[in-house]
């Protein structure tokens, strides 16, 4: 089966381990991953406040080079270029005048029919049917799932998972043996888009997130999108300093998460590239 | 062909009905309907591909109504036309014998018409290529050149009302045409009359029309009369998402659904 | 020859449009003084053949219009109605009748000015369309037989 | 021959400076048919009428045209006018020549031709109309109360008050509604039940009113004056001729752990139960789904107590069917429960609670007697928040317009807090204050200024717990939006009231119109707020939107006075503007073939069968026939009808024809 596939910015960057993790379960289940070629950037996150015209054509223009690959469906592992690629699509699909004139301005056709699948979409749709049978050493924590802001929202648009208390990925890790969590942190802000301007005010946000997971006594804290990761990873010592303390709670993606449990080794899932030691 | 014969026989002789409706040899290659009440006549009984014309429209006419019970040879549109008259009220399960035939030619019998309505909506009311072609060209066409092809394809019509007798929905006792207070329809076939005429006759099908093609058969001038009412019953198919022959769904006019299309309301 | 003015006749139900049409008398709201007011019940019991009739007598425009959906004084004529504008309007598009010439719309009591700006619209669009003389060409035809017999 | 009379009237000048009315009046005067035109100042006014009556004897005209204002104005007065001169008053139309002409269009020619058009229109309708008889219907004089709650209890007692019969039903056990879950009530803080329970005795006492509790509607048919409804009296398992109500069963039931419905869960009762202490009828039902007996087949320890043998477990569900002339809907409301709110908890924290649970802990009735502790450990909450607005104005939830009752209630529960824990510290949060109403405004003033309640106006982005304390985060926007955190021990959600669950269905049961929240809608916003648009089915209370006492009450009387005023008559006299089927000579009998495709579109159901046969009682044809009383004349069925073999009185097919023709044959 082949799947086309957008990486993003962030995933042929920074977040290299959430693209090495995504391939390694992906090529376990014999799904092939094919990327869009000649992609661009989606536009996250300034586009759509500066120009929104230039906030669909960017992603307009990304679905229009699937198409024209004769792809079907695609998976956008990160939660920011999901986000705008689906907005997108829904803009367009709901004012046929804006569509003639995104059409018009990416110079491409463009149907707008393409089915937009999120990790955790793709993971229940292919992997989990036949997941129990792969499951080789369970994950045998107590998580804490965290969510974020753009994988839930706005509802209207991507109608997934309920957007105050989302429940996807702590179905999700609990057949994986896992024991998430209840907490209030979920949907949370983690400062986002101010991991490089404003790092005080991520140690501040981010910090509330990780104090909360460490008092309910989570080892590790699961997430679905590259700038929840590098918030709660990369600027970790900005939250210690917030908190006034040393917290070593590693941050998962859920596709680390899942390929521990089915027995791929470290370092095809990237769990050499964080900055919070993952220990076993 | 022998088994309807032989199952007309077996109606007829124990007097389970007291009329057999069907089609015969008539002059020439053509087929006509034959209304059969002595058993020994069943041997006049045929059935093949001619026979098209659609028997239900007996069913209401008062002259067969005092025969007595009939059987029916009742291919897929008097089978549809069947449920349809259920739906009005017009025929209930003992109304009379229905002998199916099925697309592929065999005989079947039905014993009620919830039985009929399960066999029909098998085989969904389809427009074949041909109609779908000029319907198409006719869409295709300005507003003023469909004014003009249906003004001129009208103008012909000197109303002999064939296509209203044909018709098996036709079964009102007092048509509107026959109403002079107020007078609906101009009397004279001149253009206005004829497009109203036809114009209504569609409207008063819609939702109910079976597309037997009984109309546009009887037409002496080859008037494509079913044309409006194909159109219509693809148009009510997108808009209100089937169209679908049944005895209690309840006719598409006289129903409605809240969020029914409104982008021409202003 | 004078300017061409559009003969518009609106059929509109008694409990919303024409109340909402007595509104924009009260709220003193000028407008268009081509159109005739056709008062029914409800816009369940307009009769499309009186649409047709209206043409055919000399009409060159037709505004339809009554409560919104869930306003109906009786419930659901309006809905009843919607239906069969529907497929009205289908087939007189198929038949090359002029639907630009059929407005519909719903005007609640409430809604005087919407009314008024109903009515001047549907006369800006009437007068540039210029008179229907399709229906009227077939409908003269009428008269001249009428008169020969 | 007809002979018209056309009358113009100048209204002052409302009409006649813009429309040249004696050409109008000239111009009617050439009309075929027309036999008297005039036009004069003020045809409304007494010598306005006379001109008509003194016009129909001396005449002897067979129909009027009086051309003046909307017949939505001024129709009574001219049919009144030509029926005092003999006149059938279905005879006389008018033209709209102010509304629709003189008011909205310039003074020129165009518009004098309007007017003659207008009038041209209305004497060829004219010419057709026939002379109705307005239809008279006998009027039962019982009323139907649907709900027990203050509203109901009000409006029976006002009603049987007038000497007429009430028939009262509730689908709970007992009458008393949600006013008999409060604790005290603002603005003045007395007590609920003693205000209550006093009117709930009087409507269990009172000879004229018949009350059927845990009693349910089936269905209804009939129309304004002639209703015949079916009412499901659910089976009680109790006869309840024998029993006294002595409780002893409630005490010896071993089935005790089922949250109770009037404490809010907060309490636990019995399967066998008075729902409350001041219940009327003071009397037990047995919960089924809760009772081991009907469960398990095994237990009928309440039957073996029982010392007047009144327990019957295989009572069954009885129908009753009744006749009644009008119908009052007061089925009240409900409020969203927290499970409604993730944000907040989705009902997994205990002391996470609605403002009616607290209503219940507030209550010297209630599981905790009147003192305020937390569900979860009884203990008494130090720091309390108050959530109002809790999906009240929040079009994300659903829920855009204000419940209304909230800000009140709100600020009696922080000041019933200060007054049990004096120590305690009290937050409220709001979006804004609506206290509109007779000292409602002093009242959460008093909550603020006397009893301390901290008011913090911004919302609440979510609620969690942590190390036994609810993290209630919000925001202050009167401190330029400064987020606050408040750690409580306790937190109530004024959440939104909302319509009864099955209020659609019993809308539709009643064919009365609901808005988008399923609240029941009223006739005219302002003027018909009791009125539905279906007549004789009034309402009263919540059901119609969220309401406190006071509003509720007043409604509740003013449904009775509507009540009693059709009561006051032995028959009533409605419009005969109704849909009638042809009938015609043998053998044709009607043109109507009975497709009866009419029955589906007639939103009444005033479409009925009628078989005709012969003498030998031999079926010839059925056809449809219109129920005079059920039919409104919306004329649905007219424009439906096939064969015109149905027609409206008063807009028939030959009168709408001939005004359309009026109007272009020139």
């Amino acid at each position: 089966m082949v799947l086309g596939f957008y990486p993003g910015c962030s995933l042929k960057g920074s977040s290299r381990e959430y693209t090495e993790s995504v391939i390694a379960i992906t090529r376990k289940f014999e799904i092939e991953l094919k990327e869009i070629p000649d992609w661009n950037c989606c536009g996250a996150t300034a586009a759509h406040n500066l120009n929104k015209e230039l906030s669909l054509a960017l992603p307009a223009r990304i679905l229009a080079l699937a198409e024209k690959e004769g792809m079907k469906e695609i998976l956008i592992p990160c939660a920011a270029c999901y986000s705008r690629l689906a907005t997108a699509q829904y803009e367009l699909n709901k004012d046929p005048e804006l569509k003639e004139k995104v059409i018009k301005i990416i110079g491409m056709p463009y149907s707008g029919d393409m089915v937009l699948l999120n990790v955790i979409q793709m993971l229940d749709k292919y992997i989990t049917p036949n997941l129990e049978e792969k499951i080789i050493e369970p994950y045998l924590h107590k998580v804490a799932c965290y969510y974020g802001c753009l994988l839930v929202r706005p509802y209207n648009i991507l109608k997934f998972d309920r957007e105050e208390d989302p429940q996807s990925m702590d179905i999700l890790v609990k057949k994986l043996g896992a024991e998430p969590i209840d907490w209030a942190f979920k949907t949370e802000c983690c400062g986002g888009g101010l991991s490089i301007s404003r790092t005080s005010t991520v140690g501040r946000l981010s910090g509330e997130i990780i104090r909360d997971a460490r008092d309910r006594k989570a080892e590790a804290i699961i997430v679905a999108c590259p700038m929840c990761h590098t918030n709660l990873d990369m600027r970790r010592p900005e939250i210690n300093n917030y908190l006034g303390a040393k917290v070593s709670i590693p941050v998962l993606y859920i596709t680390e998460v899942l390929g521990l449990a089915l027995g791929i080794d470290r370092k095809s899932l990237g769990l050499e590239r964080h900055f919070v030691k993952v220990t076993n | 062909m022998d088994e309807l014969r032989k199952r007309a026989h077996e109606l007829l002789q124990s007097g389970e009905v007291k009329l057999v409706i069907g089609y015969e040899q008539g002059n020439g290659n053509k087929v006509r309907p034959v209304f059969i009440t002595n058993p020994e006549d069943t041997a006049k009984l045929i059935f093949d591909s001619r026979c098209v014309q659609n028997l239900a429209v007996y069913l209401s006419k008062p002259e067969v109504k005092t025969i007595g019970k009939p059987a029916i040879v009742a291919t897929l549109p008097v089978l549809r036309t069947i449920i349809q008259l259920a739906s009005e009220n017009q025929l209930t399960d003992d109304s009379a014998v229905i002998l199916g035939i099925t697309p592929d030619g065999a005989l079947r019998n039905f014993s009620t018409l919830e039985e009929i309505e399960t066999f029909i909506n098998q085989f969904e009311i389809q427009l074949e290529e041909r109609d779908k072609k000029i319907i198409e060209q006719i869409n295709q066409m300005t507003p003023e050149e469909r004014w003009k092809f249906w003004v001129d394809t009208l103008t012909p019509c000197f109303k002999c009302y064939a296509c209203r007798a044909a018709c098996p929905m036709c079964y009102c006792t007092k048509c509107t045409v026959e109403q002079n207070q107020p007078q609906w329809i101009p009397v004279p076939s001149h253009q206005l009359g004829n497009l109203e005429w036809h114009f209504m006759r569609a409207m008063h099908m819609a939702g109910r029309c079976v597309d037997c093609g009984a109309c546009a058969r009887a037409c002496p001038i080859s008037i494509p009369l079913n044309l409006l009412t194909k159109k219509m019953m693809e148009d009510m198919k997108a808009q209100f998402g089937e169209y679908r022959i049944a005895i209690k769904k309840g006719n598409p006019m006289s129903t409605f659904k809240p969020e029914d299309s409104e982008t021409f309301i202003r | 020859m004078s300017e061409f003015e559009p003969k518009i006749v609106a059929f509109v139900c008694n409990w919303c449009t024409y109340a909402g049409a007595d509104l924009t008398g009260t709220s003193r709201i000028k407008y268009a003084s081509n159109v005739r007011i056709v008062r029914f019940p409800c816009t369940g019991r307009i009769d499309y053949m009186l649409l047709m009739k209206a043409f055919g007598e000399g009409a060159d425009g037709i505004i339809v219009s009554g409560c919104h959906p869930n306003d109906c004084h009786y419930t659901s004529g309006n809905f009843h109605a919607r239906r069969r504008w529907i497929v009205f309007r289908n087939l007189c598009d198929f038949m090359g009748i002029d639907i630009r010439r059929i407005t519909f719309s719903w005007v609640s009591a409430a809604e005087g000015a919407k009314w008024a700006d109903l009515v001047n619209s549907t006369v800006a669009t009437i007068r540039e369309l210029g008179p229907y003389e399709g229906y009227q060409n077939i409908s003269n035809y009428l008269k001249k037989e009428e008169n020969h017999g | 021959m007809s002979r018209i009379g056309v009358f113009i009237c100048h209204c002052g000048e409302n009409i006649s400076a813009t429309v040249d009315v004696a050409r109008v009046a000239k111009a009617a005067s050439e009309i075929e048919g027309v036999v008297h035109s005039v036009d004069y100042k003020y045809m409304c006014s007494d010598p306005g009428q006379s001109l008509i009556k003194q016009a129909i004897k001396e005449k002897g005209l067979t129909g009027v045209v009086v051309g003046s204002c909307s017949p939505r104005m001024h129709e009574p007065t001219f049919r009144r006018a030509c029926s005092e001169a003999g006149l059938n008053p279905f005879l006389c139309e008018m033209a709209n020549l102010r509304e629709h002409c003189s008011w909205v269009h310039e003074k020129n020619e165009a518009t004098t031709e309007k007017a003659i058009d207008l009038i041209r229109m209305m004497v060829e309708k004219v010419k057709l109309n026939q002379p109705l008889r307005e239809i008279k219907v006998p009027v039962t004089k019982t009323a139907l109360v649907i709900g027990g709650g203050i509203a109901g209890i009000q409006t029976s007692l006002d009603i049987a008050n007038t000497g007429h019969q009430v028939i009262l039903i509730e689908k709970e056990p007992s009458i008393g509604g949600h006013m008999s879950q409060l604790s005290e009530t603002f603005p003045t803080l007395d007590c609920s039940q003693c205000i209550l329970t006093p009117r709930m005795v009087e409507v269990a006492q009172h000879p004229n009113i018949t009350l059927y509790t845990y009693a349910e509607l089936e269905s209804v048919s009939g129309f304004i004056g002639n209703f015949k409804a079916k009412i499901r009296k659910k089976a009680k398992s109790v006869d309840e001729k024998l029993c006294t109500g002595c409780g002893l069963c409630t005490t010896k039931c071993p089935n005790k752990k089922i949250p109770n419905e009037f404490n809010e869960g907060l309490g636990l009762r019995t399967a066998i139960y008075v729902p409350f202490p001041q219940a009327v009828p003071n009397k037990p039902v047995i919960d089924k789904k809760n009772c081991t007996y009907y469960q398990k087949g095994k237990c009928k320890v309440c039957e073996k107590f029982c010392p007047t043998k009144a327990i019957q477990y295989d009572q069954p569900d009885e129908i009753l069917e009744v006749e009644v002339g009008a119908i009052i809907l007061a089925t009240g409301f409900t409020v969203k429960k927290v499970d409604f709110f993730p944000e907040y908890g989705y009902g997994k924290y205990p002391d996470v609670i609605t403002g009616l649970q607290f209503e219940r802990l507030a209550s010297a009735s209630g599981p905790t007697l009147g003192e305020i502790r937390r569900p979860s450990d009884g203990k008494i909450p130090e720091k309390i928040v108050f959530v109002a607005c809790a999906g009240s104005r929040d079009p994300a939830k659903g829920i855009p317009y204000c419940s209304k009752i909230c800000c009140m209630y709100t600020a009696k529960h922080a000041m019933l807090y200060q007054h049990k824990v004096h120590e305690g510290k009290s937050y409220v949060f709001y979006m804004d204050i609506r206290a509109a109403g007779k000292n409602y405004d002093e009242f959460v003033r008093r909550a603020i200024e006397e009893d301390h309640v901290n008011y913090i106006r911004g919302r609440v982005s979510r609620i969690y717990e942590k190390d036994g304390k609810y993290i209630v985060k919000g925001a202050d926007t009167l401190l330029g939006g400064r987020p606050v955190e408040i750690e409580a021990d306790m937190v109530v959600l004024a959440t939104a009231g909302v319509s009864n669950e099955g209020a659609e269905e019993l809308a539709q049961k009643l064919h009365v119109s609901y808005d988008p929240y399923k609240f029941f809608a009223e006739a005219h916003p302002k003027l018909k707020p009791i009125e539905t648009n279906t007549a004789g089915i009034f309402l009263t209370g919540a059901c119609q939107s969220p309401k406190d006492i006071p509003e509720t009450v007043g409604m509740a009387s003013g449904a009775a006075a509507k009540v009693a005023a059709l009561f006051s008559k032995d028959e009533m006299t409605r419009e005969p503007l109704i849909a009638v089927v042809n009938r015609q000579a043998p053998p044709l009998f009607s043109t109507c073939v009975g497709c009866f495709l009419c029955q589906t579109a007639c939103p009444y159901q005033a479409i009925e069968r009628e078989e005709i046969r012969d003498r030998s009682g031999k079926l010839i044809k059925t056809v449809a026939k219109v129920n005079p009383g059920l039919c409104q004349g919306c004329g649905t069925c007219v424009a439906f009808c096939r064969s015109k073999s149905i027609d409206i009185q008063g807009f028939s097919n030959e009168q709408m024809y001939s005004e359309v023709m009026a109007l272009l044959n020139d």
